[in-house]
């Protein structure tokens, strides 16, 4: 051992020291941080860790009323699917839906009750205080029987809900109970009623059709039931192994259904039904159509022309012949109509046009056509829907101090009115309104009093699906999970309210739960007497487990037509609002596939969904033809000013190529100042500058009936989006078959297209 | 032979006195220098990257079709710029050029700083670079082992082969001369002198092992050198992108490294010409010959271009294709355009012998190689990835500020490791220069014109 | 004039006596805290003794962990499965005392996890124990165990008392066995 | 601990010629230190042969197979099929075989070169520190007074510029 | 010894391209492009069955989205006879996969089922795979991405939460797989019967555009489909022997 001097030991005694420590942290830093089982005090029958647990149960994101299956693990939801054993969605379900997830864990959701002070901002308050302000009010009101001042302004739901609903403003004695929602098709119910005498929507059999024509109704997308045409769509594509159906659609702007479809044929804005009309007396005219009431139609449809309409309709008239007469020679085929086509000023004229073509060539009570749906089995319940000029009914009551207490449910008027209906300043002029909803949207925020509801996936409640899928369809929506917050489900605050107002013995259940077992009886009564030997509490067990009840009584076949109907057949050229030489462009609002009529924009999942169409994500966008905007000098990402007679939005381009030249389109969901963080000051909300332009039968508002004018800023922003070159550049990475001189092996095959259709 | 030296009347003892200098003598002009660059190095390459592993590798420019970005150029360009310096070396001892033994230590520093420099940046590039030991061959209790299948493993193995060679080698070559400092200095140099130079006396039998030695290593060492690009450019070759699938790219990126390499050499030597006063040992003709290397590589480099293009028109398939004629007129065309200038059209200024011994042109050209070899790397990298099979995919990869700093702070750190090596190291060789001069005589030579042998 | 290295080697003797001063010292503080700060037996809210229950009164484990057998996860009981024999048992011990005190306020008791693998790893208790491997293979002889600690299966098949589970020992055991994909990553890592 | 006989040349030639008397004298184990490698000394001290071609050859043998063996027996001890390729995989473990050949052939060439050579000096060997600037130094040893001065002529005779007399290590 | 015998063994036995005679399982995807709508519902459902997190708009802006499956776009001809194609796009699984070989520590090599697998924890992220991947569906978390509370709620348990510096793709849902494998050895069942586990974005499919299954089933419903004279694979002409067929699309 060489020597060491006492300093030199120090030294290194110290050091050792000091290693010893570090060593010491070094482990302790290592150790694995202390995690925790926090067991269960009783042990729930429901809950086994480390399993899932699956609930049944109805999807609340759009009005299609699919059934779902939501995973639960530990008591938290965590996928939702489509429910198999449920006729609309069979085990299917689209972004949206399975987007819900993010509105139950939405970190933007309101969590208790709420007040504005004096200061006009929002105080939590408890919820004895929020039903007591709102109960007092309403039990006054009753009192003095003035409870007409009351209006109940609901998002469109169906079944027990909407009949306590109903049973809540009658107990008030108030007829001012109003469901609505931009996207609710008024005028394809009143075509209908007007055309079969019915208001009700008949079932459109995709899955079987050969021929489909869509006037305008992105079916895949957002109208009515996405996910079952979906399924219609592919079965009738791929699904039996002789046949291919085919689609073809008639829109200015193609949708998700144009992309899918065979064909896509522009047509003038508003001009689909004139199409349809000249279709039809194409038909006629070629001895296609032999019924007694020939004559009558003939008459009615002389002025419909291939040549005539072609010059309206900007359709060429050899494809107008063309088309027609594919759609009489394959059966079943099937014309439906809806979308933009509908909201124009000749939109109901249009959708009867649509149904007329259907009735000439027979598709009507036919498989593969238009199949009616019986009676729905929920509650019995009167027509709700209020269009626009409802809307402005109300805005222009409010203005005159005939509303005293507004409560408003999961709709969001203040985003889906253009603001030409001045529907924020009438919610000023109110003395009290009250807020049901989760989120904090753009009504909400203007509310006096928010008594935040459930999710869909914490709350009971029911749904009867319209239109049905040709037979009776009703499902329970469960709560899948266990309240997050301290919110309450909407029928309980109503029932609760009820209370307050002393109607408890009209509205005796304590909640909603009782009381969709109570309305649930009902149904029970229609089952089979094997149903009824088992007693109630087995057949609503067994509907909560399969998640979907039905019967399989179809609707009536028979159809004959009203003479009257066909005299008064036509439809006019579309109106528009504002000079075509200062508003040179068309402009087409379509409900975003993402976001719907805005209701999704909240869900950060939803916000980084590309558009299928365009892969953009984060904000809007204005589509243009490519020629237009060679002509206009413009590329993608430059900002443009979109002004119409009623406003005026800056948006980034986007060439669409598949876009009339005179139309721009923009879509509806973004454009939110409130609704929180995700959907906040984010694009623009094309709503905004739409012209109160109205459709004379329904009072609902003409939305693609707006001329807008397009200048350049000469600003250019980024495009968020996702994909790269959108042409294939000859790669043949999506290859295709079929047409005409492809050899294909015949056996076993499911794709030789038969359906020839000489083009 | 001719002597390196501008100046024929310097003996032993004046080489010895200058080196010894250079190491032993340090004014406060070369403290500012190393804090100068060290600070660079601390606030522009360690800083940002401890940012970058922190917050992730997103603090990069990176995107989706750009999944490499400037990282890796930069790891090929160093990876490139060592090519020369330990190579050139090996195959001018090998074949006994006299004028390589005044420069070839410090281009052989050059090689061993870049090579560490390039392994850093191996760091900086990964995303997870705390797990980096997963691609090394070392038992552990998963039972797991790196992918030997793996072209980057290849690269694992030959850089780390490569950085033991060329620290070899040149610690190798300077342990004569450790031993010369040694005999000059006291205290901590003189312990740190007394341990490298192994207490080298210079016997005959000490002069007789190290010359075979070093033969011996200068043979493995060329091949190696070789495969270490090779390799490099296997990591692009061996996927199927467009326009990086390709089998010229061995020798291509051995061509380009050497090319880059030997201009940074250029760029080296003029600056510790002027700055250590090094100018009667590092003359106009290393500038000559380096310049002829250079003029060489150019054309071989613009050939092997030509011929990439030229492969990919003629292949008629439509990615490759695409690839490059995105190369030439897409996005980052002005950066091809300006390669085509610095790297092909600018060096064939050297066909001209005053050019190439004119010392601040040659130092311009030498910089501006090297820009253009820096952006051959990037072009590589980003035109390729930018423009693959699927056109829904394809995309634009644009360099964040933090990789365009790390990239300014890896030259600080090459500097400083630089700096640090020029007080270490005798950055000429003495030995070797003494073995070209005239057998000392007691009276000095006359100055003469030709050069004794 | 002086070759030798030696002198050299000298003068940097105190540096390397330091460099491994340190070096022992840390290797000696990690080897103590290791040894005598055991992490791996952290103290319970409730002294609950695997010893008493499963050793003396041969209580089998899936009495209590009944998810073991369908779950991956083997599954804590729910304070009503303590309280539903201590109602009756022991009624009078302090830390039942304590129990009875949680099941009052309807709390949930803490426990600490011993037995932890990475958020990476899904491995399952349902497979294994299907597999009819004895608990005490990965867990130890927790029937002797007044207090659970980490223990892990050696290589050998033998327990390896505060040893964490790596990597290694999982896949020894499946080799060992040759489980159906037992050495997939896919298997465990996903 | 021997003394020896040193003598400084100015030039590799008389130095050379001095190692030839000493070793025609008798003398032993002489030495020549020089700043630079001299060429011709093999015909004055002898031929040498170095050992170092048998390290760098074994080694890069032995880096060879073991770069193999390092790369297929790896894969094969926990097998993890790529891109349908064989477990070993020939052309990329010839790859890495090549890399360790290198790699040990280097480092073979380096152990080679530091037995060979004798080195690092653990011992105070003789040493003459001018021979690291520009004298060509002879060294022989001597036991006593009678042998060094029959060098120190010789080396005198030979143009010795100094003669001196060092106390050093055995090897 | 046995370490020796092990080599030995292996020696023989691991020379042979390929090394597996027959997966256990050769899970296949088909894709119908003719009944695609590009709806993306299986992007959707991907995205919460296998906790893929949002990046937000300025890192989409770079490029960094996170899509195991996406839905790819191509227009072709111009107005009014412009036509929209879409093919959805997800890691192929390749059976000769080009991103397999490159990766040095093997986070990524092909399993008996012949699946494509990407192991999140040894992963070193040198991209290396994304770049050789020709489909371009490896996607890298250039951040460690959160979850605004408490939408962590919704994470899938049985899927990992990867970190920042990690490579990621899509697995098949390799944790329905395992489950389903589950199940079946508890039933005694020999194999997973078909149409019994189904990834998300299938199990999702509106149209039922997306088939899944077991190849090396004769009567399973993706090999009814592969055989399909409509079914080729996308990139097949880099060898890369992929497990998803896409179905022509019928242009009449």
């Amino acid at each position: 051992m060489p020597n060491i001097d006492r300093r030199e030991f120090l030294k290194l005694v110290g050091a050792g020291g000091v290693s010893v420590g570090a060593g010491f942290m070094l482990r302790e830093s290592t150790k694995h941080p202390r995690e925790y089982l926090i067991p269960h005090v009783v042990a729930p029958e429901d809950i086994s860790s480390g399993l899932s647990t699956w609930y049944n149960s109805v999807c609340s994101m759009c009005p299609a009323g699919c059934g779902i299956s939501v995973r639960t693990r530990e008591g938290r939801a965590k996928k939702i699917e489509g429910n198999l054993s449920h006729p609309v969605s069979q085990g299917r379900l689209c972004a949206l839906g399975q987007a819900g997830l993010q509105a139950l864990y939405n970190p933007d959701r309101l969590t208790a009750p709420m007040r504005r002070n004096g200061e006009g901002t929002f105080e939590e308050i408890t919820w004895e205080q929020g039903l007591k302000q709102v109960g007092d009010r309403l039990d006054l009101l009753r009192a003095a029987g003035r409870g007409n001042r009351v209006a109940l302004l609901t998002t469109g739901v169906r079944g027990h809900l909407a009949q306590l609903f109903e049973s809540f403003m009658r107990q008030l004695g108030s007829p001012r109970l109003l469901h609505y929602d931009y996207d609710h098709p008024h005028t394809l119910y009143a075509a209908n009623q007007q055309f079969f005498g019915e208001d009700r929507l008949p079932y459109y059999d995709l899955q079987n059709t050969r021929l489909l024509l869509s006037f305008g109704a992105d079916y895949l997308s957002n109208w009515i039931s996405p996910v079952h045409h979906s399924l219609g769509f592919g079965e009738s594509r791929q699904g039996p192994a002789d046949v291919r159906g085919r689609f073809v659609q008639i829109e200015p702007r193609m949708s998700i259904s144009g992309a899918a479809a065979d064909e896509w044929i522009p047509a003038r804005p508003g001009t689909e039904g004139i199409l349809a009309l000249g279709l039809a007396h194409h038909i006629i005219a070629e001895g296609n159509y032999s019924g007694a009431d020939r004559d009558a139609w003939m008459a009615a449809l002389a002025d419909y022309t291939a040549d005539a309409v072609a010059e309206q309709t900007g359709v060429p008239a050899t494809t107008i012949t063309r088309l027609a007469d594919s759609f009489v020679d394959t059966a079943p085929s099937l014309a439906i109509g809806g979308g933009s086509a509908g909201n124009h000023s000749n939109g109901v004229d249009t959708l009867v046009a649509v149904n007329a073509l259907n009735y000439l060539v027979g598709n009507i009570g036919q498989e593969g056509g238009l199949v009616f749906n019986p009676e729905p089995a929920g509650p019995a319940l009167q027509q709700h829907q209020a269009s626009y000029s409802t809307m402005l009914e109300l805005a222009e009551a409010a203005h005159h101090g005939e509303i005293d207490v507004l409560i408003i449910n999961g709709t969001n008027p203040v985003f889906t009115l253009p603001p030409t209906a001045e529907f924020e300043s009438a919610l000023a002029q109110i003395p009290l309104v009250v807020s049901l909803s989760s989120f904090l949207d753009e009504t909400t925020a203007l509310a006096d009093v928010i008594l935040p509801s459930h999710t869909y996936l914490e709350s009971w409640g029911d749904d009867f699906p319209e239109p049905g899928v040709g037979f009776s369809v009703g499902a329970v929506s469960q709560p899948v999970v266990s309240p997050l917050y301290n919110t309450r489900g909407t029928g309980d605050i109503i029932l609760d309210l009820a209370r307050r107002m002393g109607s408890s013995s009209v509205m005796p259940w304590q909640s909603m739960e009782e009381f969709l077992k109570y309305g649930w009886q009902r149904i029970y009564q229609r089952g089979d007497s094997q149903t009824l030997a088992q007693g109630f509490d087995a057949f609503w067990t067994s509907v909560l487990k399969a998640g979907a009840w039905g019967e399989t009584k179809s609707g009536n076949t028979a159809f004959s037509l009203n003479p009257d109907v066909i005299a008064g057949i036509g439809v006019a050229p579309p109106e528009f609002s504002g000079s075509e030489d200062d508003y040179p462009f068309i402009l087409h609002p379509y409900l975003s596939p993402n976001f719907h009529d805005g209701r999704g924009a909240n869900l950060p999942w939803m916000q980084e969904l590309p558009d299928p169409m365009t892969s953009i994500m984060y904000g809007s966008w204005v589509e243009m033809n490519p020629l237009t905007a060679q002509q206009m000098e413009l590329s993608e990402g430059d900002l443009v000013d979109i002004q119409s007679p009623h406003g005026q939005l800056r948006v980034p381009v986007f060439i669409y190529p598949a876009i009339m030249p005179n139309v721009i389109a923009i879509p509806i969901g973004q454009g939110h100042g409130e609704y929180g963080r995700y959907a906040k000051d984010r694009g623009v909300n094309p709503i905004q500058i739409l012209s109160p332009q109205l459709e004379p039968v329904t009072g609902s508002l003409a939305s693609s009936a707006t001329r807008v004018n397009v200048s350049a800023t000469g600003k250019r922003v980024k495009l968020v989006k996702t994909g790269g070159t959108s042409r294939d550049l000859g790669r043949n990475i999506i290859q295709t078959t079929g047409g005409s001189g492809v050899e294909v092996s015949s056996v076993s095959s499911n794709s030789i297209p038969i359906t020839e259709v000489t083009s | 032979m001719t002597t390196p030296t501008e100046r024929n009347d310097l003996g032993y003892n004046d080489i010895h006195e200058d080196v010894v200098r250079s190491i032993v003598k340090t004014g406060p002009k070369y403290y500012i220098a190393l804090a100068t660059a060290g600070s660079v190095t601390l606030l522009c390459f360690f800083f940002p990257w401890f940012y970058q592993l922190y917050y992730g590798i997103g603090a990069a420019g990176m995107n989706h079709p750009g999944v490499w970005g400037t990282y890796l150029s930069s790891f090929i360009f160093w990876i490139g710029l060592s090519h020369s310096g330990t190579l050139l070396s090996c195959v001018l001892h090998l074949t006994n050029s006299s004028w390589r033994k005044a420069m070839y230590r410090s281009a052989e520093a050059m090689t061993l700083f870049s090579l560490v420099v390039a392994a850093t940046y191996v760091m900086v590039h990964v995303g997870r670079p705390w797990f980096i030991h997963w691609a090394l061959p070392y038992p552990n209790q998963m039972e797991l082992w790196p992918n030997f299948r793996s072209p980057l493993l290849f690269d694992v193995m030959a850089i780390a082969t490569y950085i033991t060679g060329s620290t070899i080698f040149i610690y190798m070559g300077s342990i004569p001369d450790f031993a010369a400092v040694r005999d000059r200095t006291s205290g901590w140099r003189n312990t740190m002198y007394t341990l490298l130079s192994l207490g080298w006396r210079g016997t005959d039998k000490e002069w007789h092992r190290l010359h075979w030695a070093y033969t011996f290593l200068a043979v493995l060492i060329i091949p190696l050198a070789v495969s270490v690009h090779s390799i490099v450019s296997w990591d692009f070759a061996m996927s199927i992108v467009p326009a990086l699938h390709q089998t010229i790219f061995a020798p291509y990126f051995v061509v380009g490294a050497i090319y880059s390499g030997t201009a940074g050499i250029v760029t080296v030597m003029f600056v510790l010409r002027k700055t250590m006063g090094f100018e009667q040992y590092i003359t106009k003709l290393h500038f000559d010959n380096l310049g002829k290397l250079l003029l060489v590589l150019s054309l071989i480099w613009t050939y092997i271009n030509a011929v990439e293009l030229f492969t990919g028109w003629y292949s008629g398939s439509s990615e490759e294709y695409e690839a490059l004629g995105y190369k030439l007129f897409g996005f980052y065309a002005p950066l091809y355009w300006e390669m085509i200038l610095f790297c092909a059209v600018a060096p064939l200024l050297m066909f001209s012998t005053r050019f190439r011994t004119s010392f601040v042109p040659m130092l311009i050209l030498s910089i501006a190689i090297n820009i253009g070899m820096y952006t051959e790397r990037f072009l590589i990298i980003a035109t390729s990835l930018s423009r693959q099979y699927l056109p829904d995919a394809w995309g634009v990869y644009v360099p964040s500020l933090v990789e365009i700093s790390i990239m300014v702070g890896s030259f600080a750190l090459f500097t400083t490791l630089f700096l640090v090596f020029v007080k270490i190291f005798p950055s000429v060789s003495m030995y070797e220069v003494k073995e070209t001069m005239a057998t000392p005589k007691i009276e000095p030579l006359a100055p003469a014109s030709g050069s004794p042998a | 004039m002086n070759v030798s290295i030696v002198p050299a080697l000298k003068v940097l003797r105190p540096a390397a006596m330091l460099v491994i001063v340190v070096l022992v010292g840390l290797v000696l503080g990690y080897w103590a805290n290791a040894t005598f700060v055991p992490g791996d037996s952290p103290e319970q809210p409730i002294a609950f003794s695997h010893k008493i229950h499963a050793g003396d009164n041969e209580i089998p484990c899936l009495y209590c962990h009944t998810q073991a057998r369908r779950s991956p996860s083997a599954g804590v009981p729910a304070v009503s499965k303590c309280v539903g024999c201590h109602l009756e048992v022991a009624t009078e011990k302090p830390q039942i005392r304590l129990l009875m005190g949680y099941w009052e306020n309807r709390e949930p008791i803490p426990w600490i996890k011993v037995h932890d693998v990475p958020d990476f790893v899904h491995f399952t208790h349902k497979r294994h124990v299907l597999a009819n491997i004895e608990c005490q293979t990965c867990h130890g002889p927790v029937e002797t165990m007044d207090r659970i600690r980490v223990t892990s299966r050696a290589v050998d098949g033998s327990a390896q008392a505060g040893q964490p589970w790596k990597m290694g020992l999982c896949l020894s055991c499946h080799r060992e066995n040759e489980v159906e994909n037992g050495t997939d990553c896919w298997t465990c890592h996903k | 601990m021997t003394n020896n006989v040193v003598g400084l040349f100015h030039d590799p030639e008389s130095a050379l010629t001095a190692a030839g008397e000493l070793k025609g004298a008798g003398f032993e184990s002489l030495e020549i230190m020089s700043p630079v490698p001299i060429h011709g000394v093999e015909k004055v001290l002898g031929k040498k042969k170095s050992v170092i071609k048998n390290f760098t050859f074994t080694g890069a043998l032995i880096g060879g197979m073991s770069g193999f063996a390092l790369a297929a027996g790896t894969a094969v001890l926990y097998p993890h099929p790529v891109g349908g390729r064989p477990i070993i995989t020939m052309p990329p473990f010839l790859i890495i075989s090549y890399e360790l050949t290198i790699l040990f052939g280097i480092l073979a060439t380096v152990l080679g070169f530091i037995v060979s050579s004798r080195l690092p000096a653990f011992r105070n060997r003789v040493y003459v520190p001018e021979a690291a600037v520009d004298k060509f130094v002879v060294t022989a040893p001597c036991d006593d007074a009678e042998h060094y001065q029959r060098a120190k002529a010789i080396l005198n005779a030979a143009g010795a510029e100094q003669v001196r007399k060092i106390r050093g290590d055995d090897l | 010894m046995s370490l020796f015998s092990r080599f030995l063994d292996g020696w023989r036995k691991y020379r042979k391209p390929g090394y597996y005679e027959k997966f256990d399982y050769h899970w296949t995807m088909t894709v119908d492009l003719d009944k695609c709508t590009g709806c993306e519902a299986c992007m959707m459902a991907c995205q919460a069955e296998n906790n893929i997190p949002v990046v937000g708009e300025d890192e989409v802006a770079r490029g960094r989205e996170l899509q195991w499956i996406r839905v790819e776009r191509y227009w072709e001809g111009e107005y009014p006879n412009a036509r929209l194609r879409f093919m959805p796009m997800m890691c192929q699984h390749c059976d000769a996969a080009p991103c397999e070989t490159v990766c040095p520590v093997s986070a990524t090599y092909h399993n008996q089922d012949g699946l494509n697998t990407q192991i999140y924890n040894r992963c070193i992220g040198t991209r290396s795979c994304a770049v050789y991947c020709p489909y371009e569906v490896r996607y890298f978390n250039y951040y460690d991405h959160g979850w605004d509370s408490p939408l962590e709620q919704q994470l899938n348990p049985d899927v990992t939460v990867r970190g920042k510096g990690v490579m990621e793709k899509c697995t098949f849902c390799i944790q329905r797989i395992r489950q389903a494998k589950d199940l079946a050895k508890d039933d005694d069942r020999r194999r997973v019967q078909d149409g019994e586990m189904q990834p998300a974005c299938v199990q999702t499919c509106p149209t039922k555009a997306l088939v899944f299954g077991d190849r090396n089933d004769p009567e399973s419903q993706v090999s009814l489909s592969m055989d399909d004279p409509r079914s080729y694979r996308v990139l097949d002409e880099l060898n890369t022997d992929s497990s998803v067929f896409y179905l022509k699309k019928v242009d009449a």
